[in-house]
C-alpha cells in the first residue's frame, strides 16, 4: 500500500516549498563540505568529493551562487510567516521548557515557533554575508580587483559567518529530527492535527476554522446524498 | 683604453665625463664601485643628465653638452695656478719644457695660419723651435716664454671660474668642488682616472675635449699609472680591434696610413712615417715603420710584393681628399657619385645622422649589400614603414641584397676588448638556416670577383689576381688561418745585428720586434704581432691568476702590444726607475733590467741614466701638451660651440664669428643649410644609450624588449611645467632637419642651466628603437641629429643639437 | 649552499599541514640570504632579464608610462622588478633610489600561513619559501597573507607565482640568477650569518660617507627576512618606493587563520554532539495521546454544531 | 502512520555522517604534500665558452646548448650565463648580456639569402650563388667603370671611390682582417666601421 493513503490529512508545505528548501539544504551541506577543506586543512581530503582540490575551489563559488539564489525564493515565501511576534519572546524566554520538552507550560504557537524564525533570520543574514565577501575573494574573477585590505577582511568575515551558519544548520537539522514528525512534514508537506495542534497550537486554529468555512461553503452547494466525511 | 677594466679599482678618484659606464657598459663599472670599496675612491661624475652612474656617484655635476673644454681648460688653469700639478713627472715626462716656434701663435680664437676664405689652417707654425739637429730646444726651467708650459698657462688663464661657470652654466661651487677633488690627485700616490665614451666623441669638438682630458692627466703625472689613464670606453665589443686593423678609409692595418695622391715615391711615404726623434736618443718607436709596411704588403700580396716594385707600393690606393669619412661617402651618395655599398653588420639608416639624407642618398645606389645576422631598418630603407619611415618603393630602384650571417654564438675567433684583449671563443651551435660565416661571404664574393677579372679581364686587376689567399678551403678561410696571418711569420731565417739566428724560415714570429723591412718577414698587423705564436695561440689563454693583486693577469688572453695591460707604464717610474709610489707601482728598474707586475712598454734594458723618456710612440720620448700639426683645430684645445648652439655666440671669443664653431669640422656647405637656430629650436638636445638595449640590436630581443618596449624622451621637471607636458604624454620632438614622437619621461634629473644669461633647458633623447623588432614601433632618433663631424675624427655631432619640444 | 639541501626532506613548514615536516635532516644546512644593496644598484635590470631568462619566463612587452620602471609591476611572468624613486632632500640634493623588489623570503611566511593547499607553499630549512604549482589550487589566498604584496596569480592556469629564490640553483650548490648577473656587486649571496656581517660592513661604508642613517632592512614584524636590504636611509624605508616601515602578517589574516580555525572545527563538533546528548537525555519532541483526544473532542464538536438544522 | 525515527534508526545517521568524514580522512587520503624543486634546467648542458659581443667590456659568457655536436643532432642553445672565470666580468652580465639568449633565437634572424630588385616591394629568397654572381657582377661593372688609375695631377692613384664598404665593429678580428684585405686589394677607399661613429 502506497504511503499516499496512509498520508496525514493537513497540508504543511507545498511541493515547491519542499522542493525549494531540499535544494537549499543540499547545495548548503556541497557548500560546508567543499568549504570546510579552505577552513581547516583536517577537512582538507573532502576536497576528493568534489574531483581534487582545484575543482573545488572552482565548484565552492558557483554552489554559493545557486544556493544563494534558491534560498532568496525560499526566504520571500517563508517571510511573512517568519516575522517575530511578541508571543515568540515568550516562547524564548522559556527555551528551558522547550529544550526540556515541557511543551504544556509553553505559550501557544503559530505557524513557525520562534526557533525557526530565528533560524530564517540567521540564515538570511549569513548567506546575504557569505554572498558578498564571497564575490570579493573569488579568484580568478573579482578578487583581482579589490583592495587588499578588504580582501582579507573579506576571506575572515566570510569564514566566520560561515561558520555561523554551519552552527544554525547544525541546531536546525538537529531540531528536525528531534521534533517528531517535522521531518516528516518537509518530506511529505502533510502533518496530522494532532501534531499541528501540540507544536503549533494556533496554526491548528486557523487550519481548522479555514476548514469549517470550506465545509460550509460545501454545504451551500451540495445535495445532502454526496455528503463528505467530516475532515 | 691606457690601462684596463679591471685597473680601475686602483684609482682613488673615477670622473666619468662624456661617459654613462654605469649604463653603457655595467659590467666593466664593476671596477668602479670595487674602487669605491676597496679604494676608498671617490666616483665624480659629470654630465648634462644625472644618470645611472650618477645614481651611486660621490658627486655630480650638471653640465650643458659641449662645453668640456671649457670645464676641463678652466681645471688646468686652476691646477697651474695654485700649483697642484706633479712638477716632477711634467718636466720630465711632457713636453712642457720644450719651446715653441716663435711663428706660432693664437689670436681671438684663431691659431696662427688661418685661412678663412679655405675655412682651413696651414700648420707650419705649429712646431717647436729646432736646432740644427732637428731636435728641439728646451727650457728644464720651464720659464721660457715660449715653452710649451709658459705658452698652455698663457692659453687657458682666460678659463677663469667665471668663465667655466657661464659657459658650461654648472654652479660655481659644483665646479670648484670637482676641481679640488682633482687637484688632490697631483700627490704622486694618488691617481685619477677618466672614464670617457662617446660622449666626448660624438662633437664638432671631441678629439680636442678628449686632448684636455689627456692635458690634464699629464699635469697630474697620471699617466703610465695604476689607477690612471685617459680610458676610452669603446662602444661596441670589436671597435677597438677593427681599429687595430685599420678598417678606416684612410688607415692600414696597426695604424699604419694609407698614401695620399701627392706621395708617388715610396722613399718619401715611409721617410713621412719613420719619424726621427726631435729629442735626442729618444725612442721614437714609429721609425721601424718601414719594418710593418713591408711585412704587411708580404702578408697581403706574398710573392708579388718585392724590392724592386716597392713592395706593391702603387698597389695601394692613394687618397684624393685626406679622408673618405662616412659624411663625405653619404654626402657623394647624396649627389649620385656612389653606385654601390656594402653594410657588413652595420645599420647606417638608424645610425647615421640626418636621416632623410640617408635614405635620399641610399635610393640613389644601384646596389645595396646588407650582411647581418638581424634584419635591419637600413636592408628595408626601400619599404614603406607608415610614419616611421614614409617612402615610396616604386621609386626606389636600388637593388638590395640581404645576407644572412653567423653571429658571435655561431663562429669561433677574436674579438678586442677596450681593455685591448684579443679573447678567442668558441662555437657553441651552427647557424640557422643558410646563414654563413663573414669570412666565408667576403670570401665568396672575392672569389667570384677573381673569377670575372680572370675570364674578362679589367679595370687594374693585379692587386686582387695576386692578393695572398693561402687558406686551405679558399671559399671560407678559417678563423685559425686568419689569425695566424695577422701575427705574422718569418719567410726566410731572420737574422739581428750580430748574424745570431731569431727566427727561423716559416715560424710565427713572436713579437713585432722580429719583423724586418727586407721582406724575410710578413705580418697582417703588426700591433698583434704575438697573438699566435710558435708557443700556440696565445688569446685561448684563460689563466686568471693576479700574483700581485694589481689585476693585470697577464696569462688571461693576450693584449697588445706585446701582452701589456698598462700603456707607457715606464711613468709609473720616476726618471731614477723607482716606482712614484709602492702602492701604484708598475715596472722597476732592478740595475739590470726593467721588471714589475706588467709588462714594460719600454726597451726592457734602456737604463734610467740613459734618460728616455716613457712615451716612445712620440718623437719627443714626451706626453704632448703641445700637439704640433697632428691636430686640425690647433696645437692647444679650444672652446667651440657645437654647431646647433642654444646660446649666440662664443662667451669666449663673442666678436670672432669665425671662431664661433670648430673652425677645422667636417662640414659640408649643403648641410649648414640643415643646421636650426636657438630662436627657433631652442632645447638644447643630446642623444644616448639606455642600459636595457644596445643600439638597434636588442629591439628584436624579447627579454630585451619587455625592460624597455617603448621610445621615450627625457625632460626636465622645470621645462616640462612650461610646456604642460606630465610624465607620459606623447610628445614631438622636432629639430631642422625633421621630427619623432614619443613618450615623456618627466624627471627631477635634468635642471635647467643658467648659460650666458640665459636659461637653456637640455633635452634627452635615448637613440634606441626603430620600426622593427620585438619593441614598440617607433621613429629613429637620428632622424634629428645634424650632418657635422669633428675636425679629426669626422664623428659626428650627435652630443649636442637644438630641438623643439611640443606636447601632443 | 650545500648540496644535500637537495634533500625535500630539509623542511620547515610546508601549507596546509598539522603534522611536522622531517627536520632532524636539517641538522647541518645553513639559512641562505640574498643582500641586496640599495648604495650600491645602478638599476640596470640585468637581474630582472637574467630571473626571467633562467626562470624562462616571458612577460607582454608593455608601454612606456613616463618612468624606467618596466615592466611597471610584478606579474606571473615577471617575478622582480626595479622602482626608481627621485628623492630630493630638503638641501635639495637629488637621489635616484633604485630598489630591487622581489619576495623578500620571510622567516615568517604570511602566504604559508594562509595558504589553504597541503604543500603548495614550502619553506625549505635554507630559509627559501618556495611556491610548489602542482599543488597551488590559485585560490589567491597567499596574495592576502603576504606583507609585500609579492605573490601574483596566473591568467594562464590560475596558480600564483613570485620568486623562488631559484631553488633549483640554490639546490644545485649555485646563486640564484639574479645574484650572479648583477654588475655592481649590489646584489649577494651567502650564509645568513655572512650576508647579515656583509650588511654591516657595507652599512658602516654608508655612514662614513655622510648617510648617517644608513641601515639594514630585515624586518622583525615577520621574524626577519632571507632577502635583506642595506639602505642610505633606514630611517625611512618608505622612500624607496612604499617598503612597508614595519610589515608584519596582518592581524586580520592571524584572526583568520591563527586558533579560529581550529576552535570553530571543535565548536562544530561540539554542537552536533551537544544535540546527541540532549537527544539521548531529553528523549525526542512528540506530540502525545491527549493531542489526538484533543483533536477528536473538537471534530466531535463541531460535526454536531454543523448538523444541527 | 507517521515516519517515526527510532533511537536505533538515528545511531544510523549519526554513524553515516561519521563514516562520510572518516572514509575522506583515510580513503580519499590526498597525494602527501611533498616539496619538490624545479628540475635543473643545465644537466647534462654542453657549455662553450664565448664572448658577448656587445659592448667593449668583452665578458665571458657560458653557452648553455641541448646536443653534445655528435653527427645526429643539430644543437640548440637554450641557456648563457656569465663566465665567472673572466676577470673583468667574474660571471656578471649586464641586462643585454643576460638577455643574449634573446638574440641567439630572435625572430628577426635571417636564414637564408634574399634580394629585393628595383622599385619592388618585398624580399625574394635566392641562393648563395645568384647572390655571389649578382653581387660579383655589380661590384665589377661598376669597378670597371669608374676606377681612377690617375687623378688630374696625373699622379698614380689606383682608387675605387663608387662603391663603398662599412665593417662590423662587432665582427671578429679575423672577419675584419679578410674584409680589410680584400677591400684594398680592390682599391677601395669609401671604408669604415662603426669607429668612424
Amino acid at each position: 500500500m502506497s504511503l499516499a493513503k496512509t498520508d496525514p490529512p493537513l497540508q504543511r508545505y507545498s511541493v515547491w516549498n519542499r522542493l525549494n528548501h531540499w535544494l537549499v539544504a543540499i547545495s548548503f551541506v556541497l557548500l560546508v563540505l567543499s568549504g570546510l577543506p579552505f577552513f581547516h586543512p583536517f577537512f582538507w581530503s573532502l576536497t576528493a568529493l568534489f574531483g581534487g582540490p582545484t575543482m573545488t575551489r572552482i565548484l565552492h563559488p558557483y554552489i554559493g551562487l545557486f544556493m544563494t539564489l534558491m534560498f532568496l525564493v525560499m526566504a520571500v515565501a517563508f517571510f511573512k510567516e517568519s516575522l517575530i511576534k511578541r508571543r515568540d519572546l515568550q516562547w524564548l524566554r522559556q527555551i528551558r521548557d522547550v529544550l526540556a520538552n515541557r511543551d504544556e507550560r509553553l505559550p501557544p504557537v503559530g505557524k513557525n515557533n520562534a526557533g525557526q524564525k530565528l533560524v530564517y533570520w540567521l540564515m538570511l543574514g549569513c548567506i546575504v554575508l557569505l554572498l558578498v565577501t564571497g564575490l570579493l575573494i573569488w579568484q580568478p574573477y573579482f578578487a583581482g580587483a579589490v583592495p587588499i585590505t578588504l580582501r582579507r577582511l573579506a576571506s575572515l568575515a566570510h569564514a566566520f559567518v560561515a561558520f555561523l551558519a554551519i552552527l544554525t544548520l547544525i541546531i536546525h537539522v538537529y531540531s528536525g529530527i528531534w521534533v517528531k514528525g517535522s521531518f516528516q512534514a518537509m518530506v511529505r508537506g502533510r502533518v496530522s492535527w494532532a501534531w499541528a495542534r501540540h507544536h503549533h497550537g494556533l496554526w491548528y486554529e486557523e487550519e481548522r476554522e479555514k476548514a469549517r468555512q470550506q465545509r460550509a461553503i460545501r454545504r451551500r452547494h451540495d445535495t445532502p446524498t454526496n455528503r463528505q466525511e467530516s475532515p | 683604453m691606457t690601462n684596463h677594466w679591471v685597473d680601475i679599482r686602483n684609482a682613488d678618484l673615477i670622473i666619468v665625463m662624456g661617459g654613462n659606464p654605469a649604463e653603457a657598459h655595467p659590467v666593466g663599472f664593476r671596477w668602479v664601485m670595487e674602487a669605491r670599496e676597496h679604494n676608498d675612491a671617490r666616483l665624480v661624475v659629470v654630465d648634462p643628465r644625472f644618470n645611472r652612474t650618477a645614481a651611486v656617484a660621490d658627486d655630480y655635476a650638471e653640465i650643458r653638452t659641449g662645453t668640456d673644454i671649457a670645464f676641463l681648460g678652466g681645471l688646468i688653469h686652476y691646477l697651474i695656478e695654485n700649483d697642484r700639478i706633479q712638477r716632477d713627472y711634467v718636466r720630465a715626462y711632457t713636453d712642457a719644457s720644450l719651446i715653441v716656434s716663435p711663428e706660432f701663435g693664437f689670436e681671438d680664437g684663431l691659431f696662427t695660419g688661418y685661412d678663412a676664405d679655405s675655412g682651413e689652417y696651414d700648420k707650419a707654425s705649429w712646431q717647436y723651435e729646432y736646432d740644427d739637429e732637428g731636435h728641439a730646444r728646451r727650457d728644464a726651467s720651464l720659464e721660457h716664454p715660449r715653452c710649451v708650459f709658459q705658452l698652455m698657462r698663457r692659453h687657458y688663464s682666460r678659463y677663469t671660474l667665471d668663465v667655466v661657470n657661464s659657459v658650461c652654466g654648472t654652479p660655481r661651487e659644483k665646479i670648484q668642488r670637482v676641481w679640488d677633488a682633482i687637484a688632490e690627485t697631483a700627490a704622486p700616490d694618488k691617481t685619477m682616472t677618466f672614464l670617457y665614451a662617446l660622449g666626448w666623441t660624438q662633437h664638432s669638438i671631441g678629439s680636442q675635449i678628449i686632448r684636455t682630458a689627456a692635458i690634464v692627466q699629464l699635469l697630474l703625472g697620471n699617466m703610465g699609472m695604476r689607477g690612471g689613464g685617459v680610458n676610452a670606453l669603446r662602444g661596441h665589443s670589436n671597435i677597438q680591434g677593427l681599429t687595430d686593423l685599420g678598417l678606416l678609409s684612410n688607415l692600414l692595418p696597426g695604424y699604419l696610413t694609407l698614401p695620399r695622391s701627392d706621395e708617388q715615391d715610396y722613399e718619401e711615404y715611409i721617410l713621412e712615417r719613420a719619424r726621427p726623434p726631435l729629442v735626442p736618443d729618444e725612442v721614437s718607436y714609429w721609425r721601424h715603420y718601414e719594418r710593418f709596411h713591408v711585412s704587411l704588403m708580404k702578408a697581403w700580396f706574398g710573392a708579388a710584393a718585392r724590392e724592386e716594385n716597392d713592395w706593391c707600393y702603387d698597389w695601394l690606393p692613394k687618397l684624393g681628399t685626406p679622408i673618405y669619412d662616412i659624411l663625405h661617402t653619404f654626402e657623394r651618395m647624396h649627389q649620385g657619385e656612389v653606385n654601390g655599398y656594402i653594410c657588413q653588420g652595420f645599420n647606417p639608416l638608424a645610425a647615421f645622422p640626418h636621416k632623410a639624407k640617408i635614405t635620399a642618398s641610399l635610393s640613389r645606389l644601384k646596389f645595396l649589400v646588407v650582411i647581418d645576422p638581424l634584419r635591419t631598418e637600413t636592408a628595408e630603407f626601400w619599404k614603406n614603414h607608415g610614419d616611421y619611415h614614409d617612402v615610396d618603393p616604386a621609386e626606389i630602384d636600388t637593388e638590395v641584397f640581404r645576407l644572412p650571417t653567423t653571429c658571435f654564438a655561431e663562429e669561433d675567433g677574436t674579438i678586442v676588448n677596450s681593455s685591448r684583449w684579443l679573447q678567442w671563443f668558441w662555437a657553441a651551435a651552427p647557424p640557422p638556416g643558410e646563414a654563413r660565416a663573414d669570412t666565408a661571404i667576403m670570401a665568396g664574393i672575392f672569389l667570384r670577383l677573381q673569377q670575372l677579372y680572370r675570364e674578362e679581364g679589367g679595370a687594374f686587376a693585379d692587386p686582387l689576381l695576386n692578393l695572398h689567399w693561402p687558406y686551405r678551403r679558399p671559399d671560407e678561410p678559417s678563423p685559425e688561418e686568419l689569425a695566424r696571418e695577422y701575427n705574422g711569420w718569418a719567410l726566410e731565417d731572420v737574422r739581428d745585428e750580430e748574424r745570431n739566428l731569431v727566427i727561423r724560415a716559416g715560424e710565427q714570429v713572436e713579437d713585432f720586434g722580429m719583423l724586418r723591412a727586407d721582406g724575410s718577414t710578413a705580418c697582417g698587423c703588426w700591433l698583434f704581432a704575438g697573438c699566435w705564436t710558435e708557443g700556440g695561440n696565445q688569446m685561448v689563454r684563460r689563466d686568471n691568476s693576479d700574483p700581485y693583486g694589481t689585476g693585470q693577469t697577464l696569462g688571461w688572453a693576450w693584449s697588445w702590444p706585446a701582452n701589456r695591460r698598462i700603456l707607457y707604464n715606464r711613468a709609473s717610474a720616476r726618471p731614477d726607475g723607482t716606482p712614484w709610489a709602492p702602492g701604484k707601482a708598475v715596472v722597476w728598474w732592478n740595475g739590470q733590467r726593467w721588471v714589475g707586475n706588467d709588462v714594460p712598454d719600454f726597451p726592457p734594458t734602456s737604463a734610467p741614466d740613459d734618460g728616455q723618456a716613457p712615451f716612445i710612440m712620440n718623437q719627443t720620448g714626451r706626453g704632448q701638451l703641445f700637439a704640433r700639426d697632428r691636430m686640425n683645430e690647433g696645437p692647444f684645445p679650444e672652446h667651440y660651440e657645437p654647431f646647433e648652439t642654444p646660446i649666440a655666440n662664443n662667451p669666449l671669443h663673442p666678436d670672432n664669428p669665425l671662431a664661433k664653431h670648430n673652425p677645422g669640422a667636417r662640414v659640408f656647405e649643403r648641410d649648414r643649410e640643415n643646421f636650426g637656430t636657438f630662436e627657433e629650436f631652442p632645447h638644447a638636445a643630446t642623444s644616448y644609450r639606455l642600459t636595457e638595449h644596445f643600439h638597434y640590436w636588442t629591439m628584436h630581443n624579447r627579454l630585451n624588449a619587455i625592460a624597455q618596449p617603448e621610445k621615450f624622451v627625457e625632460i626636465g621637471a622645470s621645462l616640462a611645467e612650461e610646456l604642460g607636458i606630465a610624465k607620459g604624454d606623447r610628445v614631438r620632438v622636432s629639430s631642422k632637419r625633421g621630427y619623432i614622437e614619443a613618450v615623456a619621461v618627466v624627471t627631477k634629473r635634468i635642471r635647467p642651466l643658467q648659460v650666458a644669461g640665459q636659461t637653456v633647458h637640455q633635452v634627452g633623447i635615448p637613440l634606441h628603437w626603430g620600426f622593427l623588432g620585438e619593441t614598440k614601433k617607433s621613429y629613429l632618433t637620428n632622424t634629428l641629429t645634424p650632418s657635422v663631424g669633428d675636425a679629426n675624427t669626422q664623428t659626428p655631432e650627435y652630443k649636442s643639437f637644438l630641438v623643439r619640444v611640443e606636447k601632443l | 649552499m650545500r648540496g644535500d639541501q637537495i634533500n625535500l626532506q630539509n623542511v620547515i613548514a610546508r601549507s596546509a599541514t598539522q603534522e611536522p615536516s622531517p627536520q632532524e635532516r636539517s641538522g647541518g644546512v645553513e639559512r641562505v640570504t640574498k643582500l641586496i644593496d640599495v648604495s650600491r644598484c645602478i638599476g640596470c635590470k640585468a637581474c630582472q632579464v637574467a630571473c626571467a631568462e633562467w626562470n624562462d619566463l616571458r612577460d607582454e612587452v608593455g608601454n612606456n608610462e613616463g618612468v624606467y620602471d618596466n615592466p611597471l609591476d610584478l606579474t606571473p611572468d615577471t617575478w622582480q622588478v626595479m622602482r626608481f624613486d627621485e628623492h630630493e632632500d630638503e638641501q635639495g640634493n637629488l637621489e635616484w633610489l633604485i630598489r630591487k623588489d622581489n619576495c623578500m623570503h620571510c622567516a615568517e611566511p604570511g602566504c604559508l600561513e594562509a595558504c589553504p593547499a597541503p604543500g603548495a607553499i614550502v619553506q625549505y630549512a635554507n630559509g627559501i619559501v618556495d611556491f610548489n604549482s602542482e599543488h597551488c589550487i590559485g585560490c589567491g589566498y597567499c596574495v592576502s597573507g603576504c606583507p609585500f604584496d609579492v605573490p601574483r596569480i596566473s591568467k594562464k592556469d590560475h596558480k600564483a607565482y613570485k620568486c623562488t629564490l631559484c631553488s633549483d640553483r640554490v639546490f644545485h650548490g649555485l646563486e640564484p640568477a639574479c645574484v650572479k648577473s648583477c654588475p655592481t656587486g649590489s646584489i649577494m649571496f651567502g650564509t645568513r650569518e655572512e650576508m647579515l656581517d656583509l650588511a654591516e660592513t657595507r652599512t658602516s661604508f654608508l655612514k662614513g660617507r655622510g648617510f648617517d642613517n644608513a641601515g639594514v632592512y630585515n624586518p622583525e614584524g615577520v621574524d626577519g627576512t632571507h632577502v635583506i636590504y642595506v639602505l642610505q636611509h633606514a630611517d625611512r624605508p618608505g622612500l624607496y618606493s612604499h617598503l612597508p616601515e614595519d610589515p608584519r602578517i596582518s592581524p586580520l589574516v592571524d584572526a583568520w587563520k591563527g586558533v579560529t580555525k581550529p576552535l570553530a572545527s571543535v565548536a562544530i563538533g561540539i554542537s552536533a554532539l551537544t544535540g546527541f546528548v540532549h537527544y539521548v537525555t531529553a528523549g525526542p519532541k512528540e506530540h502525545g495521546e491527549e493531542d489526538e483526544a484533543a483533536v477528536r473532542e473538537d471534530d466531535a464538536r463541531e460535526r454536531e454544531r454543523e448538523e444541527r438544522p | 502512520m507517521t515516519l517515526r525515527v527510532t533511537r536505533r534508526q538515528f545511531f544510523k545517521l549519526g554513524a553515516a555522517g561519521m563514516a562520510t568524514s572518516s572514509m575522506a580522512m583515510m580513503g580519499f587520503a590526498p597525494e602527501p604534500a611533498v616539496a619538490s624543486i624545479r628540475h635543473f634546467k643545465l644537466t647534462g648542458a654542453k657549455i662553450t665558452r664565448s664572448n658577448c659581443t656587445y659592448c667593449s667590456v668583452g665578458c665571458g659568457v657560458l653557452l648553455y646548448s641541448r646536443g653534445d655536436a655528435a653527427i645526429n643532432v643539430v644543437d640548440d642553445i637554450y641557456h648563457v650565463e656569465g663566465d665567472p672565470d673572466h676577470p673583468v666580468s667574474r660571471g656578471s652580465l649586464c641586462p643585454k648580456g643576460a638577455g643574449l639568449l634573446d638574440y641567439i633565437q630572435s625572430d628577426s634572424r635571417l636564414r637564408y639569402p634574399q634580394v629585393r630588385e628595383p622599385g619592388s616591394d618585398e624580399w625574394r629568397r635566392i641562393s648563395w650563388d645568384e647572390a655571389f654572381d649578382r653581387i660579383a657582377r655589380h661590384m665589377k661593372d661598376d669597378r670597371d667603370a669608374n676606377f681612377v688609375t690617375d687623378d688630374e695631377d696625373g699622379n698614380s692613384v689606383n682608387r675605387w671611390t663608387t662603391t663603398g664598404m662599412l665593417a662590423a665593429s662587432a665582427s671578429t678580428n679575423e672577419t675584419a682582417y679578410l674584409t680589410h684585405k680584400v677591400v684594398r686589394s680592390l682599391g677601395m677607399v669609401a671604408f669604415d666601421n662603426q669607429a668612424r661613429v
